[in-house]
């Protein structure tokens, strides 16, 4: 089972989170979006094969969202760190 | 049966991906469009993807009107191309449950029936009752935590020896002229001023005008390559297998609410599926958890299958677009299609979607049975609407 | 609040059904004594039992001041993550760096926020009473440790779950705070969950149990262990 | 049955068996003797039987062959369970063991005559037959099917109690043999938690039944073992290595789960078949597994043995047997010289001793009656004419595969020794080492010294001492390139006579070289084409042989070759013990009881259990409209935002305006996503300046939760707490035009329009408990949502319920509640909605303010509000009023074709005792959608039922009720 470092309570086994997809900034409402690239913010998804960002929740323990960078492949974590706090 | 061709350094058409949907486009390019100057390249053996990993469940009982059309066009092409190929690909329609623990998926079953019956596809809503003739293996009782409320039974629904897919489609396209390169992996896709002129293989440059992306799992890396992203994410999808036992389950058995599949193959074992794994990834690595939350569920649905022994577990990848409908034809890339974005439901379609796909490269325009999955429909907020079922029931 | 006592745990059924007799704690009805205070202290010193704590106040603290606001009201060690304290019947648990648990005896829950809240001056700290929300079962027993390694995954071994620490993971697929505090002498991991799933726990943990003989034990017999430890 | 000559010796050092105590079980139908310690296997053995089951695809006779639970050939039915290796299950008294696969019995199987026939079954046989005529098909695939499988699953079976238990430990043992025991004793030395693991009943590995070992070295390394910190697992199958050293094992009923931070694989070896015509005739039997019978279970193999051999174990196995008194037709060695130290007694005692030979074949029907050999050249290959030597049994020992799979999974690459001819993983992975037979090693010092040596690198790896110096790693490796090789690499060219490559599947020689002609002619097409592999051995018996054939027909080295991708699990494991014990959590409100006391017939909703209805929903209905009803809603989300910054928070997550509603006062609100998709719904207050208390769906609010906290911990915060409340309040909604009086019996507090009215929220005093009240309907009556601290929640109940009588109150359940919405036109989000319907759309209109700066969805409602909705959620009434459609039902526009398209769909239907008509909301075009009274058809079996667009709540539009 794969564990997942979480920032607050250290490393866990996955069963104890929620993944929420590669991370994705959401655009600023003030920017004139056009279709396009509102369709690529909700939709598209660079699905890297590789080392990327990702959203985790640690849903049975300490009920918090982070961020991880993760190897896609080896499933191997380089780091993982609350929203702000890269 | 194929042959080892020599790689020429230029074809009409080039196929990255030697599973059901390459090789099946191959052989309808050449059998119904008489276009044979192709090639299939798969980095390994044909059928090493997701056609060889895949519970190999054929139905057509979907959602959306769209969905289902497709679907049973699809069905309708397995149930001759046995005769088709010459190569028995063993296509048993045996019934396809796909049961409902709660009001809410009940509700969505009869969507889906109301639907496929409107549609001819026959397929309609049951009750314990029936159920208990169609399935008495099932435990209809009132003891599992989910008890089993309705089922959506569709008779044309069965199971295939899906590698006998792959190699009926590879004898059939080899024998009408189509190079097929295993060991062949595409390193890098040619575009130059927005029109793919060839690929980098490992075994060196293959011009080509029209390039089609038909891999399962890998349909964003490919496309990279084109410089283009998609809207689908890479994620595991685990199987496994138990010894082989006389046969007592007829039907294929799939639980919505429970996210668990099973059918007894051709061998006698018990071949079990669930969704896709918790967590995107590239690795095909088996997980523990898989098959303990699949034991639990498979328990609740046969409890007496407790002292059935599990005799192997592996994984494939799969593609999840938002919508659970594939991405298929044009890109912004002229020249570079797309056969990609299967999720859970890829192998089902490999006839229809090789028919289609050569349609569209032979005629260079979209038909119509495939339009509602066009890559355009995401910036034009045209999503199909298999997704409302998706949401609800599974 | 009505003389009477009107409060209920959820494992009240089942104490009822176990034929347990009962007593009243500040308006709780708990269970007093099951088999009887010789068995129940036996079997908490020889194999496992489960005692039912959910009598108690909880609090929850959250806000970035809450170390510091926690600290001035109730004069408290800097903890750690995962770390916590006990000093005359209040324990005080550190979830994360901005998130606090306390459980007090029961009836103060309402002064303990009164506390948190007169030292928060200015700076955002929520304190919320979550008894009603919560149910929580104690294990305790020379066997706890590996009951406890039969729901959940975490290691129960002495360095990484040391006495007095705390954790918060899945235990029988549900979400629990485990806290260990031992008694008499014996290992002891308090579940502090969802009042909703007290049943469901409960009987997880009997089944689970089954082949060390665990049994419920009352008010009476965990008084007698809480005697022997101090 | 052929003469079963009994074949148990006198009682041997080390055996296992308890010979003063007797016990019996039936095989076959017949009773059969056993001592306890004996398998099936061994105490059907002593009995001379020699078939215990019938092969897969040609039903041919098979027994006894590798004695360790691998092979597939000793596989019974013990009562209701099929597929049970009968080497490995110890018996019990009055057991039921049957033969499998073999019918009307298993001395004549008919279907063995498939056999004969194999000329017309060869490789793939399958898939060139049975495709036309395509109709006769399903009939060929049921007398297809008839034939397959092996053991019989019993549909009585019960489930039976299963469960798991978690281990952690620094360092993991796996195999307990010499090299595993002394790996265990070397980290558990340097400080180290230790687990081992061992399949046998006790430690020892193969030390317990091969005698080339004085028994002193076990006795030795067990003492040691019990006085180290070592946890000890006998009887324990390490089934997996899954990601970050997660390690599967199945003890009996139990699953371990086991993370280590460091791992040893001292998996030992795996016996490897020769191959030779009829090579899978009962009374063949793997060395090792002789060694058995004779050590363990003092049972003899057969009367007549001729022992085949290219290593030392063939010499150590035929001295055994010497001992034993059991007589040698001969000793055959492939390799030319022969001095092993047992040749001079054995040839003293005149047993035959044939060097540079080899088995090219054995003879007999039901069982081994002879064994020919020959002479072979430098290559192997046999040259003059074979010699036939008459015996009932031939024991193999020409080779070892090292058990790696394990390994492979954990990413292991694999490397075949060319000297050795045996596999070897390089590189292997950070933190796991391979010791012992598996690592090569074969004489008992080098495997006990490569245990070490890996125990102290595990060790070493965890920073718990220094690893060991590198003149004793190249000591080690120079003692190991010495060892004698072990493995013999002989294969013999496919010449059209049948040796099973493959016995669980029946794949000969002959059919591996017609696949690779066929072009199937990598390992993986090979093994999906002739299934070699497949089956319940998963390839311990054939992998090696099979490689070895592609190879020399292919003209290729083994290393190009390649192989197959091992998968776990390393043993077939029963769904059971995967399962474990149940655990399904079942939340249940504070008034549980009540409701089943009160005869409620309960329903799934969610993780919840909630009352469906009380015996009659339709008299509930009435009830409400017309006296006072009572239903505990408890499972609703509900979650309290403290602090400046929510109502900033709450005008972003929410569609509709936040910012101006004022203290004690409540507001419906929508929240979307980005996509513009409907997420929840439910009712918020303003309980304080800084303290907003919100309400979701019940099914929606644990993702509600986390999709505030995501957004919340994402930039969105700046001085805002989100707090779950859901359990803290139990739930209880009292409805009906009695209602206030019902209340006012219970609360000093003036429940009047004046001072409470509609869309208002108190705190206050309900039967003594301090509660929470809200006055909102979903049922459309006056009615008052109390939210009661759960622990008093049945106080407070039962008081409503006391207080409530006079009133003719009643509970009401989930169905009545969704008539009673139905009948005021309110939407249910997730059933009335779904992932594609956006507000607009599902007439929430009103609800979407676009002047607000930024919300979730805004950028695509913008889009959307721009031509409007394609969809509208709307109300609709039937043309006949009885009508009912069932919720799902198509509406369809007829084509001038006769055909039918779809164009919208049914979301709730009921009938409606208040209205005494069918009413429902469905999903229509916007044009049809937009204009009330509009007529369109459903489709509902098979005919057009009219109904008619309606706009607005059915019952009481004005609302009069809620605010009398």
């Amino acid at each position: 089972m794969l564990v997942v470092p979480c920032p607050n309570c250290g490393p866990r086994n996955a069963s104890e989170f929620r993944y929420a997809g590669e991370y994705r900034p959401r655009p600023h409402p003030s920017q004139d979006v056009t279709d396009d690239e509102w369709a690529t913010y909700l939709y598209t998804r660079s699905n890297t094969l590789g080392v990327h960002t990702e959203w985790w929740f640690h849903t049975s323990g300490c009920g918090l969202w982070f961020l991880a960078e993760r190897h896609t492949k080896t499933n191997a974590f380089v780091k993982s760190y609350l929203w702000g706090a890269t | 049966m194929w042959h080892d061709r020599p790689l020429k350094d230029g074809y009409d058409v080039v196929i990255i991906g030697g599973g059901a949907h390459g090789l099946a486009c191959a052989h309808y390019l050449a059998k119904e469009h008489g276009v044979t100057d192709v090639a299939v390249l798969d980095k390994s053996y044909i059928g090493s993807g997701g056609s060889g990993r895949n519970t190999a469940i054929v139905r057509s009982n979907y959602l959306t009107p769209e969905g289902v059309r497709f679907y049973d066009e699809s069905v309708k092409l397995y149930e001759q191309l046995a005769a088709e190929l010459e190569f028995n690909v063993m296509f048993s329609q045996r019934g396809h449950l796909t049961l409902a623990h709660t009001d809410g998926a009940v509700r969505t079953m009869r969507r889906r029936a109301e639907v496929n019956r409107l549609q001819g596809v026959d397929s309609r809503l049951v009750f314990p009752d029936e159920l208990a003739h169609i399935c008495p293996q099932l435990d209809l009782s009132e003891h599992p935590r989910y008890p089993i409320m309705a089922a959506l039974y569709h008779p044309p629904g069965g199971i295939i020896r899906h590698d006998a897919v792959v190699w009926g489609f590879a004898n059939h396209a080899d024998r009408r002229g189509v190079h097929i390169h295993q060991q062949t992996e595409v390193t890098g896709v040619d575009v130059r001023d927005g029109k793919v002129r060839g690929v980098e293989t490992s075994r060196g440059y293959v011009a080509a005008e029209t390039v089609l992306n038909a891999t399962a799992g890998w349909g964003s890396t490919i496309a990279a390559m084109a410089g283009l992203e998609l809207p689908i994410a890479t994620a595991p999808l685990q199987a496994c297998v138990t010894e082989p036992l006389k046969p007592f389950l007829d039907v294929v058995v799939v639980s919505g609410s429970l996210h668990v599949y099973v059918s007894q193959s051709s061998r006698g074992e018990l071949v079990m599926g669930a969704s896709v794994d918790p967590f995107g990834s590239y690795s095909m690595n088996s997980s523990l958890d898989f098959v303990e939350g699949l034991a639990g569920h498979v328990l609740e649905l046969f409890p007496f299958l407790s002292k059935v022994r599990i005799l192997r577990q592996w994984a494939g990848l799969c593609e999840m677009p938002p919508d659970f409908s594939p991405l298929m034809g044009f890109t912004p890339v002229e020249g570079f299609l797309l056969d990609v974005g299967w999720g859970t439901y890829g192998f089902k379609a490999s006839p229809i979607c090789g028919k289609t796909m050569a349609e569209l490269i032979a005629t260079n325009t979209t038909p119509d049975l495939i339009y509602p999955f066009r890559l355009s429909r995401f910036a034009e907020f045209d999503l199909v609407g298999e997704k409302g079922a998706a949401s609800v029931g599974h | 609040m009505p003389e009477s006592s009107i409060k209920l745990s959820p494992l009240h059924e089942i104490a009822r059904d176990l034929e347990a007799t009962f007593t009243d704690v500040d308006h709780w009805r708990m269970p007093e004594r099951f088999a009887g205070v010789e068995i129940e202290t036996t079997s908490a010193t020889t194999g496992v039992v489960l005692f039912d704590e959910t009598a108690k106040g909880r609090i929850q603290v959250e806000g970035d001041a809450s170390d510091t606001v926690l600290t001035s009201a109730f004069t408290l060690p800097n903890l750690e993550v995962g770390a916590g304290t006990h000093h005359d019947g209040t324990n005080v648990v550190r979830l994360r760096q901005d998130l606090f648990y306390l459980s007090v005896p029961p009836g103060a829950e309402a002064e303990t926020i009164e506390k948190v809240r007169a030292q928060a001056n200015g700076s955002l700290v929520t304190a919320t009473d979550i008894t009603d929300g919560r149910t929580a079962i104690r294990v305790i027993g020379p066997d706890a440790p590996t009951l406890m390694s039969k729901v959940c995954g975490l290691d129960f071994s002495e360095p990484s779950f040391p006495d007095g620490h705390a954790r918060q993971s899945s235990v029988a697929r549900t979400n629990q705070l485990i806290i260990r505090n031992d008694l008499g002498g014996n290992p002891a991991y308090s579940l502090v969950g969802s009042r909703s799933l007290g049943a469901y726990l409960w009987s997880v943990l009997m089944e689970a149990g089954a082949e060390w003989d665990i049994r419920p034990i009352g008010r009476s017999a965990h008084h007698e262990l809480e005697k022997s430890t101090t | 049955m052929s003469d079963p000559t009994p074949t148990r010796l006198p009682e041997r050092p080390g055996e296992i068996i308890d010979r003063t105590r007797q016990v019996s079980f039936t095989f076959n139908g017949e009773i059969y003797p056993a001592h306890p310690g004996d398998t099936i296997a061994s105490a059907l053995s002593a009995a001379g039987v020699r078939t215990f089951s019938r092969s897969f695809k040609y039903h041919r006779p098979r027994g006894l062959l590798c004695g360790a639970g691998h092979c597939p050939n000793c596989l019974v039915q013990v009562g209701d369970e099929p597929n049970v290796r009968s080497c490995q299950r110890a018996v019990e008294q009055d057991m039921d063991v049957n033969p499998q696969n073999a019918w009307p019995s298993l001395d004549q199987d008919v279907m063995s005559l498939a056999g004969l026939g194999d000329r017309f079954m060869p490789v793939g046989f399958y898939y060139k037959t049975f495709m036309k005529p395509s109709q006769l098909w399903p009939h060929y695939e049921q007398a297809l099917r008839n034939a397959a499988g092996l053991g019989v699953v019993d549909q009585g079976t019960p489930w039976g109690a299963y469960d798991k238990q978690y281990l952690h430990g620094d360092v993991a043992v796996i195999g307990g043999g010499p090299s595993g025991i002394s790996a265990a004793l070397e980290a558990a030395e340097a400080g180290a938690n230790v687990l081992l693991f061992d399949n046998g009943p006790q430690l020892g590995g193969h030390l317990r039944w091969r005698s080339d070992s004085d028994d002193t070295s076990r006795k030795d390394l067990l003492e040691k073992v019990q006085s180290a910190r070592i946890e000890v697992y006998t009887d324990t199958d390490v089934l997996g290595w899954y990601q970050d050293n997660w390690l599967a094992a199945v003890r009996g009923d139990r699953l371990f789960k086991a993370r280590a931070k460091a791992i040893v694989f001292a998996t030992g070896t795996i016996e490897v078949p020769t191959l030779f015509d009829n090579n899978d005739l009962p009374g063949i039997l793997l060395g090792s597994a002789v060694q058995r019978l004779l050590n363990l279970y003092g049972v003899a193999p057969g009367r007549r043995v001729v022992v085949v051999t290219a290593n030392r174990h063939g010499w150590d196995l035929a001295a055994d047997l010497l001992a034993a008194g059991v007589e040698l037709a001969a000793i055959v060695d492939e390799r030319r010289t022969r001095d092993h130290p047992a040749s001079v007694d054995l040839a003293a005692a005149g047993v035959p001793i044939y060097n540079g030979s080899a088995l090219t074949g054995a003879r007999g029907r039901k069982a081994v009656s002879a064994a020919v050999i020959s002479e072979i050249d430098d290559s192997g290959n046999p040259i003059g004419p074979g010699r036939v030597l008459s015996c009932d049994t031939i024991a193999l020992s020409t080779g070892w595969e090292p058990a790696l799979d394990l390994l492979y999974t954990a990413g292991g690459k694999s490397v075949y020794q060319e000297n050795r001819a045996e596999m070897s993983v390089d590189p292997v992975p950070d933190g796991l080492y391979v010791a012992g037979s598996a690592n090569g090693a074969d004489l008992l010092q080098a495997r006990v010294e490569d245990g070490r040596v890996a125990g102290r690198l595990a060790a070493a790896h965890l920073e718990l001492t220094e690893p060991p110096p590198q003149q004793e790693l190249d000591k080690l490796a120079l003692e190991l390139s010495k060892e004698e090789r072990r493995t013999s690499d002989r294969i013999s060219a496919p010449d059209g006579k049948k040796r099973f490559v493959c016995f669980c599947e029946d794949v000969t020689d002959v059919d591996v070289d017609t696949a690779i002609a066929e072009g199937y002619d990598s390992v993986e097409l090979l093994k999906r084409y002739s299934t070699i592999s497949m089956g319940p051995c998963q390839g311990k018996m054939c992998s090696v042989n099979a490689l070895r054939l592609c190879s020399r027909i292919k003209g290729q080295s083994v290393q190009e070759t390649g192989r197959t991708t091992s998968r776990p699990p390393t043993t077939p494991v029963y769904l059971g013990v995967l399962a474990g014990q149940n655990m399904e959590p079942v939340q249940v409100s504070s008034i549980h009881d009540w409701h089943l006391d009160r005869g409620a017939s309960m329903m799934v909703a969610g993780l919840w259990l909630r009352p469906e209805h009380y015996g009659d929903a339709t008299a509930e209905v009435n009830n409400v409209r017309n006296r006072v009803g009572l239903i505990d809603v408890s499972p609703l989300g509900k979650f309290q935002l403290t602090g400046p910054g929510a109502p900033d928070l709450l005008e972003r997550l929410y569609i509709n305006q936040w910012r101006n509603l004022r203290k004690g006062r409540v507001r419906y609100g929508v929240m979307c996503n980005d996509e513009g998709v409907v997420l929840d719904d439910g009712v918020c207050a303003r309980v304080d300046d800084d303290t907003w208390y919100l309400s979701t769906t019940s099914t929606g609010a644990g993702t509600a939760f986390q999709w505030i906290q995501w957004w919340l911990q994402s930039g969105w915060g700046g001085n805002v707490h989100l707090t779950d409340m859901t359990e803290i309040y139990s739930a209880f909604n009292l409805a009906g035009p009695h209602s206030r009086e019902v209340l006012r019996k219970l609360t000093k507090r003036d429940l009047g329009n004046k001072a409470f009215p509609y869309m208002r929220i108190r705190r206050t005093r309900v039967a003594g408990v301090s509660c929470r009240v809200w006055r909102i309907g979903f049922t459309g009556e006056l009615s008052y949502e109390i939210h009661v601290p759960s622990s008093a929640g049945l106080h407070v109940w039962e008081a409503l319920m006391e207080a409530g009588g006079e009133f003719g109150i009643a509970p009401f359940g989930v169905e009545a509640q969704r008539v009673l919405r139905l009948e005021k036109g309110h939407l249910i989000v997730g059933q009335d909605t779904d992932a594609m319907s956006d507000p607009l759309g599902a007439d929430m209109a009103w609800a979407v303010k676009l002047e607000k700066p930024d919300f979730l969805g805004k950028r695509s409602l913008e889009r959307i509000s721009v031509d409007g909705p394609h969809q509208r959620l709307v109300g609709f009434e039937m043309t006949r009023k009885h009508i009912v459609p069932e919720e799902g039902l198509q509406i369809v526009k007829p084509q001038e074709n006769g055909k039918l398209n779809i164009i919208g769909w049914i979301s709730s239907s009921r009938f409606s005792p208040t209205l005494k008509k069918s009413i429902g909301l469905c999903w229509l075009p916007s044009d049809i959608g937009s204009e009330p009274g509009a007529t369109f058809t459903i489709y509902q079996d098979g005919r057009l039922e009219e109904a008619r667009v309606h706009h607005g709540p059915f019952f009481d539009p004005g609302g009069e009720r809620l605010k009398s």
